[in-house]
């Protein structure tokens, strides 16, 4: 019971009188469920909230948001944002989107998203596969998987999303997984607080058409010895009992044992260093592969940059400091009249 | 000897020269003087396709077309009486143009050997020298030596003497004239005052060009060209492009709304964008997106939030938006996306005008997606238009297309501005939560009785709601498989839009009487040709009238009567025929098309020609 | 106590269920089983918009209609007979398909308080036990249980056990209509060759539910369907996305040509790029590119390399391709754009069918972009049409626009089909440098006798050449500004397009005499229901007509001659008015429209009752 | 004069009939002379070669070059040339691509492109300016530059193309300019030779919109200290007196005087090190800025991997190897017939 007479916002506020229409035992229904407690928590206003997504089983997110919210299409979300933000600097705008919607279709708009920074938060689902559409191969489905559409395996070589982030100048770059809620809040809370735009890219079980492809590195059995959890300032650290550490050797990432190895020669995490952020995404090895290195989890990079929307604004200030406020009639006129009489 | 000044009601000038002449500068110069006068103008500028042509090439032409007379004007004209040539390729590329004995001003040192042969003259023959332009009236000028001679001590380059070129011809003309040099004077002061010299030089050869013609002996013959009797008011010259933008400015401030515009650069709507990004202390926000998908669903975006949200572009720019426009027409959010359109398909011709989107702009998106039409019919109805544009688009929460086009974007036009007083507010169909609360619960798809829903904005508290492209409920908005609530909703989206013809004028008539032998029925550019046509008809004692139609989707209540009422009824469109197939698939009358697809606007005479055709079945 | 056994000519039985229940497969053996008898059949799967609704819900049945008759059939037909209702959601969802003394084969075990709350039945009352169903005939089982005790030893979890409840279903249908188990046991023992166990646990409770026909008392009654008289032949039974991949194939062949599709997944279109990727041994070459735009230009590449291109997509996807199309417009490239249309606007009804981008095809592009557009009519026709396509596509160099939809993408029907060798061959039309060199240069757009250019493809010595979306002169292919030469290409496209109408079949009619009260007219899907609409009229001794429309441009250069010899003209479309607005535009016949936006194909009934409106002014 | 009958290619044999419509001083001219000059030396088959251009001024270049060639549309080249080179993969095909081309409406088309590793070579004309719209800013454009659309200075944080490039798993990625011919000539090789997408960024002069744009780069007098040419295996060097090297202290490059530091220390060249690589296109700072870093130009990165056009093919031999040329009669037939009497 809070002293004052406004009760403090929960999740269940959060949610919409419409069904969840994702299949039982889909890894959307954690990601939703984080995001509910994480806002409730944070205390948002609902009207100032707004989530925009594209098209996806992960786009009918916002449908489950009691906030005002926009199911708009494929691929477009970020630049429908982009426009909402410019306008409007003050609300707090969300980006739902998937491996397909964000990187296949929506792949250029998210680049351009990611260099100009508008104060927006953008929560990539990457189930490594098309959902919605009953599963083609995505743009991060891994080479040779067997899909409606690839009979005999993809060809493609898959995208390293957060290498691309990075590349297009991000200012924050994280990831986390569907089936770790605390890691997940931890993360959202994080991107919430940074000023600028924030790429997410969670890991998400798609349990009917690509199910198990993060097992991995969400299994009981095996989660601790493929992830690698990043914490601000402190050194790369893994294992089941915590064993093994990361240590560069020039521009190299290699897996120690810290029986050998003093924590103090680990790498100790800066998400403020781009080039070793750029190296973290590059820490990509197929888990199955032989001393393949752990994924890390976490926030990969931040930057402090300008927000273009106060940039803009900025413009209209200066604009009207200089020319005063503006005038129709004088606008209307121009610079050359004459009288016919 | 005795010089004869000899008056003329109607004078077309062409200045022709290499694109990095000034021509356009020289042509606008001219008709301002031209126009502070007291005549009434019309101007076209055509420029080459490429940036910069290679030079003295007929491809590297830039022309700026004049039209001043004492009687007022509705186009650019026809056939030109003077036509001023800097060198041998701007001859050659518009010598057509030029009616019999017309005169011809050229510059001799435009045709010299590298001149003639860049020109592509076969085996270099000189046009000024044999025989071929005796049916016109030759005034041969070196302007390069006359103007180097003017600046000999100026202390100035050559390079910057020789761009004083064109100053030296234009004085020459406000003499043939009998202009004022002042307005031009003014001019050059305020450009150069941070470079005397420059200034200097300018002005020199101005005046240099004026005396030119007052000590030649040669030139025995000036002209007069009175004002014209326009409505008495304070005017200035506007171009398309311009008009379009301030009229979205004053939309936005008379909506009570920030202006957003989302888009990508391509000629010829750019120009729009340009001018718009002069104008941040109205507070416009000009977005140049990475692509048009992008420029309209940030104008989707910023629609949301509240705000007019505009996106242009033109040819190809176009139909690429048509997936977001559904989205549009789904949402039902204002939206305003302008096209200019220019020479298709694909890449087409950038640079020429053509009117061949208009079918698009009623068809080209999936499903059954019926949104407004409107396309303005001069640089000056830009403003207007674009004005109107944006109250329907706010007060019937609908996306509306803008059809203006190459020929009045560029265009120019003299304007008796109106004050913004006069302008009339326009009124969003924002909700509102006390009315629009129904048991605690808002339902953003309910209408009103234009069948227009209400208008929740972020930040609007307990009107949360979320909206998106698949299909609704009729009421909450929720998404609905239910088979008859698609029929209604495709229903009302049509019927919605088709309201709207409740809210806007009967279909006028430019002239004539209400019914008759033959209805010239236009749409957007081709106004002024038709009107001059048209007017001449009727002098001619012909029973024709000239309807152009503003509204395009939907029509004018009565347009099927007006059209009933005619023997005849003549659509001229600049394309292969497309306001005729919907005028066909509507009305029980067939009327006749009269096409044009050559990048280039109709003559009056074109029209004139077809009409006879037509009075004489 | 004896059981009778009843003849019937036409039997349609719908089969829903959660999606999980398998009522696909069960619908599609019960086809086949009777297609193999000799039947007609005609089916018609309907899916839930998501990909797995929550279990129970009335938003996650799936069903799946199939006629069988022993008369022929055009369509999956109106009324169900019989329906099977594997949970409270199913019955609900389909209830008022059934009609009256219909029969409701329920599996009581899907009624239990659980699924009546997630069918949201009001207080949960159970309609098995109120009156609610009187007017039926329902027939309760609880085939869950019933299954079990099939498999009790069988040594499976209840998981797989559960999984096996179709079959017991299915044979009892086989015992109620009278049919041989050994097609399906076939395909079980096919299906589950590597899976012993989960084989003999279907072929137990396939038999189960026979038995049980047999044994239990209370069915006094079977049925009995003869077989059609179908023309003699090899049948099979083809879906017509699957029509449409084997077609593009059996094309790229009969041309020597490799087959490229460049694609971007969307409902329904997919089936077709998952259809032909399981076909490279044929050369096919599937390319899922990152969206609809590098889909359709990755095909146009391949055009110009010199394969068959062919891009396909639904909905918004579709209209995303139109700059693209313009470009391969203006590049006079062989290209086939497929188009299963879905409900819209936007992202509108993915799963539901419309005929609604009739009007896109024909406008959706800046410009004059002409372009063929062609539809099929049913799931076989998609073979055929496909083909047509290609042909027309290779010989005229020109983009073809084919509009399929949901209705027959998904549907199946039994298929005479070909033989390959009666397939005639297709000429595409190659450059050959001998013919094509004129004094040592190549004129890419030169054209023969039908307006059609050559088709000189990189690796042709000799025959280099530039191509692009830029207005082009009319014999060299450079760019070209010249306002003749682009009235000249402008012209050149259309009459391009026109003189195809030479090449394709005058419009003919698929029942009734070439004149008379009244012309159903239709394009596309609608063919089924307007034939047996038709047939049923033409019994009742009336003066009808159905045509349908394959080609929609050019049109058979007889169509005007058609609908001028009816008095009615009358045009159903799933979708506003499309068609109806070409045919007004064109002709001088007024036609009347019959439309239906419900994401649903039109009953014979509902054509039915709009013509006696007619036939009786 | 060759032994042989055949004269050998010269540059005026690729020549094509039409002007050159660029304006005067233009650096595209010098680019086209380069390619010209290249592809004669490499003796070429005319027929053989293809190039695929979207719109822009630098997109006018296949229109100058007598082989086959398609100019596209705006953005699309990358997507056209997969498709031909999908089906013909014997072709050389080269894309002509422009800053707004390429990175604005087309950045979508060239990440994919990247990352399939079609064996095409991309050519991205980078003037910092939209040149046929006359001179609007691009997404390489300088923060604050003045354009016609932004008379108060550009809001945009541009993209550094080959920093995305590498974000986008490109196997080759160079950077060269047009003022310096004979490095144009070897970069034009070194992709030509390339079995993959090669990414050349040539700095492209636009004398008339953004006139001067790399002049730091390209001026005699400034060349030397803020460029740094890469050579395989090779020290990084620079200066008027090549006084001057790189070193790399952890992941940070420093410049050093080679007076106080050996030429072992330097950092050496290795264009298969993806993170040195990195690590260059982050040398990007703004060459007026105080202890600027030089700008590399040469081949940043190569790596082999499998071309697209080829593991395309081996799916299709192998489908006919295990089911056999495809038999028209049985496709038709497909799996279940029977027959009416
Ligand atoms: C323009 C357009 N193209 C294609 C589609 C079909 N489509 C819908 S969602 C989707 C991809 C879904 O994959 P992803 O973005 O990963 O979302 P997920 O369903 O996996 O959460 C596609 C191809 C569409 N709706 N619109
Ligand atoms: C779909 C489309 N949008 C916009 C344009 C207009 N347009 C043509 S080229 C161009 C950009 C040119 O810049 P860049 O790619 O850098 O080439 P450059 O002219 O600088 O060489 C634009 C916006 C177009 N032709 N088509
Ligand atoms: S298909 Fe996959 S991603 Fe979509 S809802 Fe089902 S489980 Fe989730
Ligand atoms: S505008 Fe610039 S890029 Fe274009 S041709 Fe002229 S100089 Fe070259
Ligand atoms: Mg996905
Ligand atoms: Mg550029």
């Amino acid at each position: 019971m809070s002293a004052t007479d406004i009760q403090p916002l929960t999740a269940k506020d959060l949610a919409t009188d419409q069904d969840v229409r994702w299949c039982p035992g889909c890894g959307d229904y954690s990601i939703l469920k984080q995001m509910q407690s994480t806002l409730a928590e944070a205390g948002i206003k609902k009207e100032d909230t707004v989530f925009v997504s594209g098209i996806g089983c992960s786009s009918r997110f916002p449908y489950y948001m009691d906030t005002y919210g926009i199911h708009s299409i494929h691929g477009r979300a970020t630049a429908i944002a982009s426009g909402l933000k410019a306008t409007r600097p003050e609300l707090s705008v969300w980006v739902i989107t998937g491996d397909g919607d964000a990187l296949s279709i929506g792949g250029n708009h998210l680049i351009h998203a990611l260099r100009r920074n508008f104060d927006v938060n953008i929560l990539l689902f990457n189930n490594e596969i098309y959902g919605l559409t009953k599963g083609q191969y995505s743009p991060t489905s891994p080479r040779g998987q067997v899909t409606k559409s690839t009979p005999m395996g993809s060809l493609d070589h898959p995208f390293n999303p957060l290498a691309l982030a990075l590349g297009a100048d991000a200012t924050f770059v994280a990831r986390s997984m569907d089936r770790d809620p605390k890691h997940m809040r931890a993360i959202l809370q994080a991107a919430d607080a940074h000023k600028g735009t924030s790429l997410i890219e969670v890991y998400q079980n798609c349990n009917v058409f690509n199910d198990g492809a993060f097992a991995a590195f969400t299994d009981k059995g095996t989660k601790a010895s493929n992830t690698l959890f990043l914490e601000e300032g402190a050194p790369l650290i893994f294992g089941h009992e915590e064993e093994l550490g990361i240590r560069l050797s020039g521009m190299k990432p290699e897996v120690v044992a810290l029986s050998d190895v003093s924590k103090d020669d680990l790498w100790i995490h800066d998400s403020r260093d781009m080039g070793k952020a750029m190296l973290l995404t590059r820490m990509f090895d197929d888990p199955r592969k032989e001393s393949a290195l752990p994924r890390p989890f976490g926030v990969f990079y931040r930057e402090d940059r300008y927000l273009y929307e106060e940039v803009m604004q900025e413009q209209i200030d200066k604009a009207k400091a200089v020319k005063g406020e503006g005038d129709l009639d004088q606008l209307i006129r121009g610079g050359h009249t004459w009288k016919v009489v | 000897m005795g010089i004869v000044t000899e008056k003329k009601e109607d004078v077309i000038i062409l200045f022709a020269g290499d694109s990095g002449d000034g021509m356009q500068l020289t042509g606008s110069l001219f008709s301002n003087t031209s126009a502070q006068f007291g005549n009434d103008i019309s101007t076209f500028p055509n420029f080459p396709a490429e940036i910069r042509a290679p030079q003295g090439t007929v491809a590297g032409v830039s022309g700026f077309k004049l039209r001043f007379a004492s009687i007022d004007i509705f186009t650019p004209g026809d056939e030109v009486e003077v036509m001023v040539a800097m060198n041998a390729a701007a001859l050659k590329a518009n010598i057509d143009q030029l009616k019999v004995g017309g005169t011809i001003i050229a510059n001799s040192d435009g045709f010299d050997k590298k001149n003639l042969r860049l020109a592509k003259y076969d085996d270099e023959s000189n046009p000024l020298l044999d025989e071929s332009l005796d049916k016109f009236h030759l005034i041969e000028m070196d302007v390069t030596k006359m103007t180097r001679q003017a600046l000999v001590d100026s202390g100035l380059g050559t390079k910057e003497i020789d761009r004083c070129k064109n100053m030296y011809v234009l004085g020459f003309l406000y003499w043939m004239y009998n202009r004022k040099l002042e307005n031009t004077e003014r001019f050059i002061r305020e450009k150069f005052a941070k470079k005397p010299d420059i200034r200097e030089a300018n002005l020199k050869v101005l005046k240099a060009g004026y005396y030119f013609g007052d000590t030649n002996e040669t030139f025995t013959t000036r002209y007069e060209v009175e004002s014209a009797n326009l409505p008495s008011g304070e005017y200035r010259s506007i171009m398309g492009n311009q008009g379009t933008a301030l009229g979205l400015i004053v939309a936005a401030q008379k909506a009570g709304l920030g202006l957003f515009y989302g888009s990508y650069p391509i000629t010829p709507a750019s120009d729009i964008l340009h001018e718009l990004a002069r104008h941040k202390e109205y507070g416009v926000k000009t977005f140049q997106a990475e692509d048009e998908i992008a420029a309209i669903c940030a104008s989707i975006g910023a629609s949301y939030g509240g705000s007019l949200g505009v996106t242009a572009s033109s040819g190809p720019g176009i139909a690429l938006k048509g997936e977001a426009i559904g989205l549009a027409v789904m949402l039902e959010l204002p939206l305003l996306v302008i096209n200019v359109q220019r020479g298709g398909p694909s890449t087409g011709l950038p640079t020429k005008t053509e009117q061949s989107d208009l079918l698009q702009a009623m068809h080209g998106r999936n499903g059954e997606a019926p949104l407004v039409v409107i396309a303005p019919s001069s640089p000056s109805d830009c403003f207007e238009t674009a004005i109107e544009a944006a109250r329907i688009s706010l007060e019937h929460m609908v996306p509306v297309m803008y059809l203006s086009d190459g020929f009045i974007a560029n265009g120019s036009e003299p304007w008796k501005y109106p004050s913004a007083a006069n302008i009339p507010a326009i009124h969003p169909r924002f909700a509102d939560a006390k009315k629009e609360l129904d048991g605690g619960v808002y339902y953003p798809y309910r209408r009103d009785e234009n069948l227009v829903r209400s208008w929740a904005t972020p930040g609007m508290k307990d009107l949360q709601h979320r909206v998106g492209g698949l299909e609704k409920d009729f009421e909450t908005g929720n998404v609905s498989y239910d088979p008859e609530n698609h029929a209604r909703m495709v229903n009302a989206r049509k019927q919605k839009v088709e309201k709207i013809a409740d809210h806007i004028p009967l279909q006028g008539f430019e002239q004539g009487e209400e019914s008759g032998e033959l209805l010239i029925l236009g749409w957007g550019s081709t106004s002024g040709a038709i009107r001059t046509a048209v007017r001449e008809l009727i002098a001619e004692g012909h029973k024709v009238s000239h309807a152009q139609i503003r509204y395009l989707s939907p029509f004018p209540k009565n347009l099927d009567q007006v059209v009933k009422r005619f023997k005849h009824v003549l659509i001229p469109e600049i394309n292969d025929g497309q306001l005729i197939q919907l005028i066909n698939a509507k009305f029980d009358k067939r009327a006749t098309p009269l096409n044009k697809v050559k990048g280039m606007p109709f003559t009056a005479r074109e029209i004139k020609e077809k009409a006879n055709e037509l009075l004489s079945k």
